[in-house]
C-alpha cells in the first residue's frame, strides 16, 4: 500500500477501486485537455476534472457532478494514450458520470446525451440488440428533440439501411436479467 | 512507489529461513540501494557478506542447510562486472558442478538460487527476495523434506 | 476452407449494412467462411459504458461466452466500436481472474478466455496472407486517405497490431488494391463518435476538419473501417454540404468495399448504392 | 576471552521506527562473548562515538559491533573512533539494521527478529576478528580524465595546476564537448565559444596534460593508486605529427554532403574533416564509413593534395597502456531522441528540432551564420513554439526525472530568437519553470517581461504539419482552462538529458554503479557527491545527473581536489583483506595459482639452511593480492584462508543463524 492510497479521500478511493486510477498521480500537465477533441465544448476541461477530483471535497464534488463536460467524453482514448503518468482521465470521467447519473444531477445541456444513451440501452434491454427505429423514436420522446434530422429517416429507409422490424434475440430474458442485476449495483 | 507488498508473517504460515551469500561490491550494495529506495520485501532473508562470490566454499552452503536454512541464495556481480576481475566467473564454474552434486542429495532448484544483482539493481534485489521467498514457501520446510538434518 | 467466427454487431444490420455486405463479399472471394455467433447480443457500445460499468463488461462477456461455447476461437468484429468493447473486455478478463469470476456469476455462463477478437484491418491482413490479392481484377488507381479514427488506432492493449500515433494497418491493403495512400494528419483524429444525434454540432465540426484535410491533400475518397466514423463522414456530410461548410461531396468507403471493388465485384452488391454520398462513379461504369 | 561491546543505533527514527532497538540490545547482551550492550539515538554523532570509545577503554573490549546503517556509510567513521580508543580498527564490525532491515520491512516484530539475527551474526564474526595492519601501496601520481567536455577540461586543468600529470581521453576528434556547440549561455548571455576556447587551448598546451583525442578507454586493471588503463587510439588516417592543419584536404574532399554531428545535422561536412573551425587539436580525421578511398579504394584526393604527406589510408587503431593513480569520469550527456513521441511527428518532421539544433541556428559560427532559418526551406520562422519537458517527467514514453537545464535554455532560446527576429512570436509550453540558480529566476522574468516570450502552462498533445508546411501545435492552457492551438513555423523540443551511449559499459569497466537511466552513482547522495563506489574513481559533470555549466565546472574542480588529495601522499593505505597460506599443510596442488585473477599466488620454495629446496608450496604476494578469496575457496586442503573473512568466521556466522 502506497502513502497516497492510505491518505485518499472517499472520492479518490471510489475512483481507484472502479477505474484503477490513483488520482494523486496526476501532475496536471494538461496533455489530456490538449488532445481532447471535445475539450473546446466543455465547461470543465479534463485536467480540471482531474484537479477537482484530487481535491475531493464536497464543493469540488458538487461542481464535478453538475458539470456538462462529464457527458461530453466521446471515448476516443486519446487522453489515456498520451498521458505521461499512464493515467486514464476518461475512466475517471466514467466513474463521475455514473455517480452523477445515480444522483440524478444532469445538467440541461447534457440531457440529450443521456436521453440517447438511455434510449439505446432500452432497445438493447428489450430485444438484446440495438434497433435504430425504436431507438430514434424513444430518443425523440425522451429528449423532446423532434425537429432535428427529420429528413434522414425516410432517406435511410429508401436506401434500405433501416430494417423496419427489429430483430429480437432468443436469449432476451437472459439480457433482461443481466440488466436487472447490474441495476442493483454489482461491481465488476 | 509501486512495490510488491512485503510478506508479513503470521503465526499460522510457514516462514522460510533463507541464507544468502552475497558479494560486497555488487549485491550487498544493491541491497543497500533497495534500502535507500525504501523498497519493501519479505523479511526472511539473512545475508552473509563475502568479498566476492569467488570466496564461497561449497561447505558453507552445506553448513547453511545443516543449520536450518530452508534455502540458500548466492548472488554476486554480473558476468564481466566482477570487482575482482574474474572471481564471480570462478564461482559460477564451481557452482555448476556443486549444484549437480547437491542435486544427488535431493537439494534441487527449489532450494538453491543463483542470481546476479549489481549495485544499481535495488529493485531487482527486492524482487529477487520476494520471488525466492514465495518459491520456498511453496516448497515447504527443508526439514520436512530432509528429516535427517539437525535443526 | 478457413472458418472464422463473425460478430456483425447491431450497426451492421442497420445503418452500417454496407460494411456487413462488403465484408461477407470479400470473405467469400478469399474463400473464408464467416460463421455468425448464434443469438449474439449488443456489446453495449458507448451507452452502457457511459452509464453502468458492470453492464459495459457483462454484455460483451455474454458474446465472448457464446462464441467460446460455439467453438469459435477467432471472431471477426468489423465494427470498430464492437471490436474495442469485445477485445477491451477480453483484456480486462485476462488481467483480472476475479472479474471473470464475478462476470460468470452475473451472466450465468462459463467463459475460459479462449476467444481471439479480430478487427477489420487484422481480418483484411489475414485475407491478403491467404492470397486475396491474386483475385483482384479491377485497377482502381484512386488516391486514398486511410481513416482509422479512434478505435482502430488507440487502446494500447486493444489495437495491438498497429501504432496508435501512426497507424498503417490499412495501407498495405489499399496499395494492393491499386490505390495510392496519401499521407495526412487526420488518420487517427476523432470524428465525434456516438454524438451524431445527441451533440450533432460537435460531430459536424470534427468531421468537417477531417473532410477538409482529406480534400487538401488531394484525396479522391476516404477509406474507413468503422460504421460510426462512416456515418459521421458520410451521412453528416449532407448537412455540411447543405450549410456550404464543405465545397463538394467526398465519397467515404469502407476498406472492405474498396477491396470488393478491386476484386471486380458490383458496386451495388457491396452496398455502395446505400451511401448518402454517391461513390459509384469511383469505378468506371459503376454509376 | 572475547569481550564484545554491542552498540545499537536508532538513527533518529530511521531504525527505531521499525526495529525495537531496546529489545535488540537486551537480546545482544545475552549473546556469547558480549559483555556490554547499549542503544542510542545517533551512534555516529560525537556523543555516540564517545560512548563507544569510553566503553572500549572502561570495559576493556576486545571487539565491537555497531548495529546501525550500512558499513558502506559509516564503517570508516566507527573504525576511526575505535582506533582512537586504542582498539585495532579491524576488530570492529557493523550490522546493517537500516538499509537491510528497517527501511525494507514494515512489520515491527519481524524486523526486530531479523535485527537480532543480524547482530548475532556480526557478534559471532567479531569474536573471531584478528588485529590487522593496513597495507601501504605506492601511488602513481597521474590522473586519467575520461571525456573532453567542459567538465573534463576543467578537471584536467585543475589537476595539472596542482602539479600532477593528466591524461585526457576524448572519444571525438576534438575536445570542447557540447559547450562548444552552444550559442550563448544563460544567465549572462556570454558567448559560449569565447569563454570555452581559451580553456581548450590551455588544456592542449599545458605541459602536465597529455591529450588523447579520437580515443576510447578499452579496459582497466588494478586498483586505486595503481590503475593500468588500456586506451584505444582510433585510426585518424591523418598523422598529427605531420599535419599542420592547413585545411587543404577538407576543402577539396569531393564528399560534401555528410551531415555534421556537431551542427546537429543542420550543416554539412566532408569525409575528411575537423568538426568545427576552433577544434583542438585542429587537425582533421577521416570518417572511414563515408570515405570512398577507404570504402572502395577510389579517390585518394586528400593524399595527393596534402603538402606534408600526412594522409595515411593504412592507419589502424592502436592500443596504448597508461598507468594512473586516479580516474575522473566526465563523459557527459546527450539529448533523448524524440522519435519515441509519435504524437510529435516521431522524428519525421524537419521543422521539429531539438535544443542543440536551435543552438547551432542561433550560433554565429553555426551553419546559418547565426540567422534563424528553419531546416525544411530556409525561411525565417515568424512563430516558434518551444516545448519544455519533452521526454522528461514522462513515465510512459520518456524519462521519469526532471532534466534540470531545459527551463533555463528554453528561456534563453526564446530570448535569443526575439533578439534576432523582432517581429517573431515565441511561445513556450511549460509545466513548471524551475529556475533555482543564481540569477536564473531574474533571467526567466526578463524573457517574459522584456523580451515578450509568451509562456503557456500546459503540455502539448500533438504536432502536425499542414500541406503548406505550417506546424499545428495543439496544447493546453491549464491556467485558463482551455485547449489552445498555435500555428508555428518551427518547433523546438527541449528533449530530456540522457547519458552518452556506452556510458554503462564504461561504468562496468571502472566498477562504478549507475542508476536505471544510466547516470553514474555517486558514493553518497549528500556527503560524497564526487566519489564513486570504486575507490579512486571520481565523477564530474552530466554523466552523474543533468547539470548546467557552472554545476559541471564546480563538480569538476571538486573531483580535481579529490584527486590532488589522493596524490598528496606518496603511498596510500588499503584494507588488509588478503589471503594467507599455511605452508605446513599446503599440498602444492596449484589450484589457487590457476584461480587467482592477479597472479598473486606463486610457487615458493621452502629451503633448508644450506639453501637446498626442501619442498615447494604456494605463497601469496601481499602487494598483488586484492582479497577476493577465490584461492581460499578452491583450496582442497584448506591451507589458504582470507584475513577478515576466514573460514572459521564464516562458519561461526552460519552457526549464529542456527
Amino acid at each position: 500500500m502506497t502513502m497516497s492510497e492510505k491518505r485518499e479521500s472517499p472520492l479518490a478511493k471510489a475512483v481507484r477501486e472502479t477505474s484503477g486510477v490513483v488520482l494523486a498521480e496526476c501532475y496536471q500537465c494538461g496533455k489530456c485537455t490538449a488532445g481532447c477533441p471535445m475539450a473546446r465544448y466543455m465547461d470543465l476541461t479534463p485536467n480540471q476534472i482531474m484537479r477537482l477530483a484530487q481535491a475531493g471535497d464536497d464543493a469540488a464534488l458538487e461542481r464535478l457532478l453538475s458539470c456538462e463536460a462529464l457527458w461530453y467524453c466521446v471515448g476516443c482514448l486519446t487522453c489515456a494514450q498520451r498521458c505521461p503518468r499512464q493515467l486514464d482521465p476518461a475512466a475517471v470521467m466514467d466513474v463521475l458520470r455514473e455517480m452523477a447519473h445515480r444522483r440524478r444531477k444532469i445538467p440541461a445541456a447534457a440531457r440529450k446525451i443521456l436521453a440517447f444513451h438511455k434510449a439505446f440501452l432500452a432497445t438493447v434491454e428489450w430485444g438484446g440488440r440495438m434497433a435504430e427505429i425504436p431507438l430514434v423514436l424513444r430518443y425523440k420522446m425522451n429528449s423532446g428533440d423532434f425537429l432535428s434530422d427529420v429528413f434522414l429517416g425516410p432517406v435511410m429507409l429508401a436506401k434500405r439501411k433501416l430494417p423496419l422490424l427489429p430483430h429480437r434475440i432468443r436469449g432476451r430474458a437472459e439480457i433482461r436479467r443481466i440488466f436487472a442485476t447490474c441495476r442493483k449495483g454489482t461491481r465488476p | 512507489m509501486k512495490t510488491e507488498k512485503a510478506d508479513v508473517p503470521t503465526p499460522t504460515t510457514f516462514e522460510p529461513r533463507i541464507t544468502a551469500f552475497v558479494c560486497n561490491w555488487c549485491t550487498y550494495a544493491g541491497a543497500d540501494l533497495a534500502g535507500t529506495s525504501r523498497l519493501q520485501y519479505a523479511p526472511n532473508l539473512r545475508i552473509i557478506k563475502l568479498p566476492c562470490t569467488g570466496r564461497i566454499d561449497p561447505l558453507f552452503v552445506l553448513k547453511a542447510f545443516e543449520n536450518g536454512a530452508d534455502a540458500v541464495l548466492v548472488s554476486g556481480c554480473h558476468p564481466g562486472d566482477c570487482h575482482y576481475t574474474s572471481g564471480n566467473y570462478h564461482a559460477r564454474r564451481r557452482w555448476t558442478l556443486f549444484r549437480k552434486l547437491l542435486a544427488l542429495t535431493g537439494i534441487g532448484d527449489d532450494r538453491l538460487f543463483f542470481s546476479w544483482v549489481s549495485a544499481a539493481e535495488g529493485q531487482k534485489f527486492a524482487d529477487l527476495v520476494n520471488d525466492v521467498t514465495a518459491k520456498v514457501r511453496k516448497a515447504g520446510p527443508f526439514q520436512a523434506a530432509h528429516p535427517g538434518r539437525k535443526a | 476452407m478457413k472458418t472464422l467466427g463473425y460478430y456483425p454487431g447491431c450497426s451492421l444490420s442497420g445503418g452500417g449494412i454496407e460494411l456487413d455486405l462488403s465484408v461477407r463479399a470479400i470473405a467469400k472471394v478469399a474463400g473464408v467462411e464467416l460463421r455468425e455467433i448464434e443469438d449474439w447480443n449488443c456489446c453495449g457500445a458507448s451507452a452502457a459504458h457511459s452509464l453502468d460499468h458492470s453492464l459495459a463488461v457483462a454484455l460483451p462477456f455474454r458474446v465472448l461466452a457464446l462464441a467460446e461455447s460455439q467453438g469459435l476461437s477467432e471472431v471477426l468484429a468489423p465494427c470498430a466500436a464492437c471490436f474495442s468493447r469485445l477485445k477491451g473486455t477480453q483484456v480486462r478478463l485476462t488481467r483480472s481472474p476475479e472479474l471473470g469470476q464475478r462476470m460468470q456469476e452475473l451472466v450465468e455462463r462459463p467463459y475460459n478466455g479462449t476467444v481471439r477478437i479480430l478487427n477489420i484491418n487484422e481480418f483484411v491482413a489475414s485475407l491478403l496472407a491467404e492470397g486475396l490479392a491474386g483475385k483482384f481484377t479491377r485497377k482502381l488507381g484512386l488516391k486514398v486517405v486511410a481513416y482509422y479514427g479512434c478505435l482502430l488506432s488507440r487502446g494500447e492493449d486493444i489495437v495491438t497490431s498497429d501504432d496508435a500515433e501512426d497507424p498503417q494497418g490499412m495501407a498495405a491493403a489499399i496499395r494492393v488494391a491499386g490505390c495510392e495512400v496519401l499521407p495526412w494528419n487526420s488518420s487517427n483524429e476523432c470524428c465525434g463518435g456516438g454524438f451524431s444525434m445527441s451533440k450533432t454540432g460537435s460531430v459536424l465540426d470534427l468531421s468537417q476538419a477531417i473532410l477538409d484535410e482529406a480534400r487538401a491533400v488531394g484525396a479522391d475518397l476516404v477509406v474507413t473501417g468503422c460504421p460510426m466514423c462512416h456515418s459521421n463522414l458520410d451521412m453528416r456530410q449532407l448537412e455540411l454540404l447543405k450549410r456550404r461548410r464543405v465545397p463538394g461531396a467526398l465519397p467515404i468507403l469502407y476498406l472492405s468495399e474498396l477491396l470488393g471493388l478491386a476484386a471486380g465485384l458490383e458496386p451495388g452488391a457491396l452496398g455502395l448504392g446505400r451511401h448518402f454520398i454517391e461513390s459509384r462513379q469511383l469505378v468506371r461504369g459503376g454509376a | 576471552m572475547a569481550r564484545i561491546g554491542v552498540f545499537i543505533c536508532h538513527c533518529g527514527e530511521n531504525i527505531g521506527r521499525t526495529v525495537d532497538c531496546p529489545a535488540v540490545s537486551a537480546a545482544a547482551v545475552r549473546m556469547p562473548g558480549v559483555v556490554h550492550s547499549v542503544d542510542y539515538k545517533y551512534m555516529c554523532s560525537d556523543p555516540g562515538q564517545q560512548m563507544i570509545k569510553k566503553a572500549i577503554v572502561e570495559m576493556k573490549l576486545t571487539g565491537v559491533v555497531v548495529a546501525a546503517c550500512s558499513p558502506r556509510m559509516h564503517e570508516r567513521t566507527f573504525r576511526a573512533a575505535a582506533a582512537e580508543a586504542g582498539l585495532n580498527p579491524f576488530l570492529l564490525e557493523m550490522a546493517n539494521l537500516r538499509e537491510h532491515c528497517s527501511w525494507v520491512h514494515a512489520d515491527k516484530a519481524a524486523a526486530t527478529q531479523k535485527a537480532i539475527d543480524l547482530v548475532r551474526v556480526m557478534v559471532a564474526k567479531a569474536r573471531r576478528d584478528r588485529a590487522l595492519r593496513p597495507i601501504r601501496v605506492p601511488v602513481e601520481p597521474t590522473a586519467l580524465v575520461v571525456g573532453g567536455g567542459i567538465a573534463g577540461i576543467q578537471a584536467a586543468l585543475d589537476i595539472a595546476a596542482g602539479g600532477k600529470k593528466v591524461v585526457l581521453v576524448e572519444r571525438g576528434p576534438s575536445i570542447g564537448g557540447h559547450m562548444a556547440r552552444l550559442s550563448e549561455t544563460f544567465p549572462t548571455l556570454d558567448c559560449s565559444q569565447c569563454i570555452l576556447t581559451p580553456r581548450m587551448v590551455e588544456a592542449a598546451s599545458h605541459p602536465n596534460i597529455t591529450l588523447m583525442t579520437y580515443s576510447e578507454v578499452e579496459s582497466v586493471e588494478g586498483f586505486v593508486g595503481n590503475f593500468t588503463v588500456t586506451v584505444r587510439h582510433k585510426a585518424r588516417y591523418v598523422d598529427p605529427a605531420k599535419c599542420t592543419g592547413c585545411g587543404d584536404c577538407f576543402n577539396k574532399c569531393p564528399l560534401k554532403n555528410i551531415p555534421n554531428e556537431f551542427d546537429a545535422g543542420l550543416g554539412m561536412r566532408r569525409a575528411i574533416y575537423v568538426p568545427f573551425p576552433q577544434a583542438v587539436p585542429n587537425k582533421p580525421v577521416i570518417d572511414a564509413a563515408h570515405c570512398t578511398m577507404l570504402q572502395k579504394g577510389k579517390c585518394g584526393l586528400c593524399a595527393k593534395i596534402c603538402p606534408r604527406g600526412a594522409i595515411d589510408y593504412k592507419d589502424q587503431d592502436s592500443l596504448v597502456k597508461v598507468k594512473v593513480g586516479a580516474v575522473v569520469l566526465a563523459t557527459g550527456f546527450q539529448l533523448w531522441d524524440h522519435a519515441a513521441y509519435g504524437e510529435y511527428g516521431g522524428g519525421r518532421l524537419a521543422d521539429v528540432i531539438d535544443g542543440f539544433a536551435f543552438e547551432r541556428l542561433a550560433s554565429a559560427s553555426g551553419p546559418t551564420g547565426g540567422l534563424i532559418k528553419r531546416p525544411s526551406d530556409g525561411k525565417e520562422p515568424k512563430t516558434i513554439v518551444f516545448l519544455q519537458c519533452c521526454g522528461s517527467r514522462d513515465d510512459k514514453a520518456g524519462k521519469k526525472y526532471c532534466s534540470k537545464i531545459c527551463c533555463m535554455y528554453t528561456a534563453k532560446h526564446a530570448m535569443l530568437y526575439r533578439h534576432k527576429v523582432h517581429d517573431g512570436r515565441a511561445v513556450v509550453f511549460y509545466m513548471d519553470v524551475r529556475a533555482a540558480g543564481k540569477g536564473y529566476e531574474e533571467f526567466v522574468r526578463r524573457a517574459l517581461s522584456d523580451d515578450g516570450a509568451e509562456y503557456v502552462r500546459g503540455r502539448v498533445s500533438r504536432i502536425t504539419r499542414k500541406q503548406d508546411g505550417t506546424l499545428v501545435v495543439r496544447g493546453a492552457d491549464t491556467l485558463a482552462g482551455r485547449p489552445v492551438t498555435i500555428e508555428a513555423d518551427l518547433v523546438v523540443l527541449a528533449d530530456a538529458v540522457v547519458p552518452r551511449p556506452g556510458s554503462e559499459k564504461l561504468a562496468q569497466i571502472f566498477g562504478v554503479g549507475y542508476d536505471q537511466d544510466g547516470f553514474y552513482s555517486e558514493a553518497h547522495p549528500k556527503l560524497r557527491p564526487v566519489e564513486t563506489a570504486a575507490a579512486g574513481v571520481f565523477l564530474a559533470g552530466a554523466c552523474q545527473a543533468p547539470k548546467d555549466i557552472p554545476e559541471s565546472v564546480a563538480q569538476a574542480s571538486a573531483s580535481a581536489a579529490k584527486v590532488l588529495g589522493l596524490f598528496a601522499n606518496p603511498e596510500l593505505e588499503r584494507e588488509p583483506i588478503i589471503a594467507r597460506v599455511n605452508r605446513a599443510t599446503c599440498a602444492h596442488c596449484r589450484a589457487c595459482i590457476s584461480a587467482c585473477p592477479y597472479g598473486a599466488a606463486k610457487d615458493f620454495d621452502v629451503l633448508d639452511r644450506a639453501g637446498k629446496v626442501l619442498r615447494t608450496v604456494v605463497d601469496v604476494n601481499e602487494g598483488l593480492c586484492q582479497g577476493c578469496g577465490t584461492c581460499a575457496a578452491v583450496c582442497r586442503s584448506h591451507s589458504v584462508d582470507l584475513d577478515g573473512f576466514t573460514g572459521e568466521q564464516i562458519h561461526a556466522e552460519l552457526n549464529a543463524l542456527l
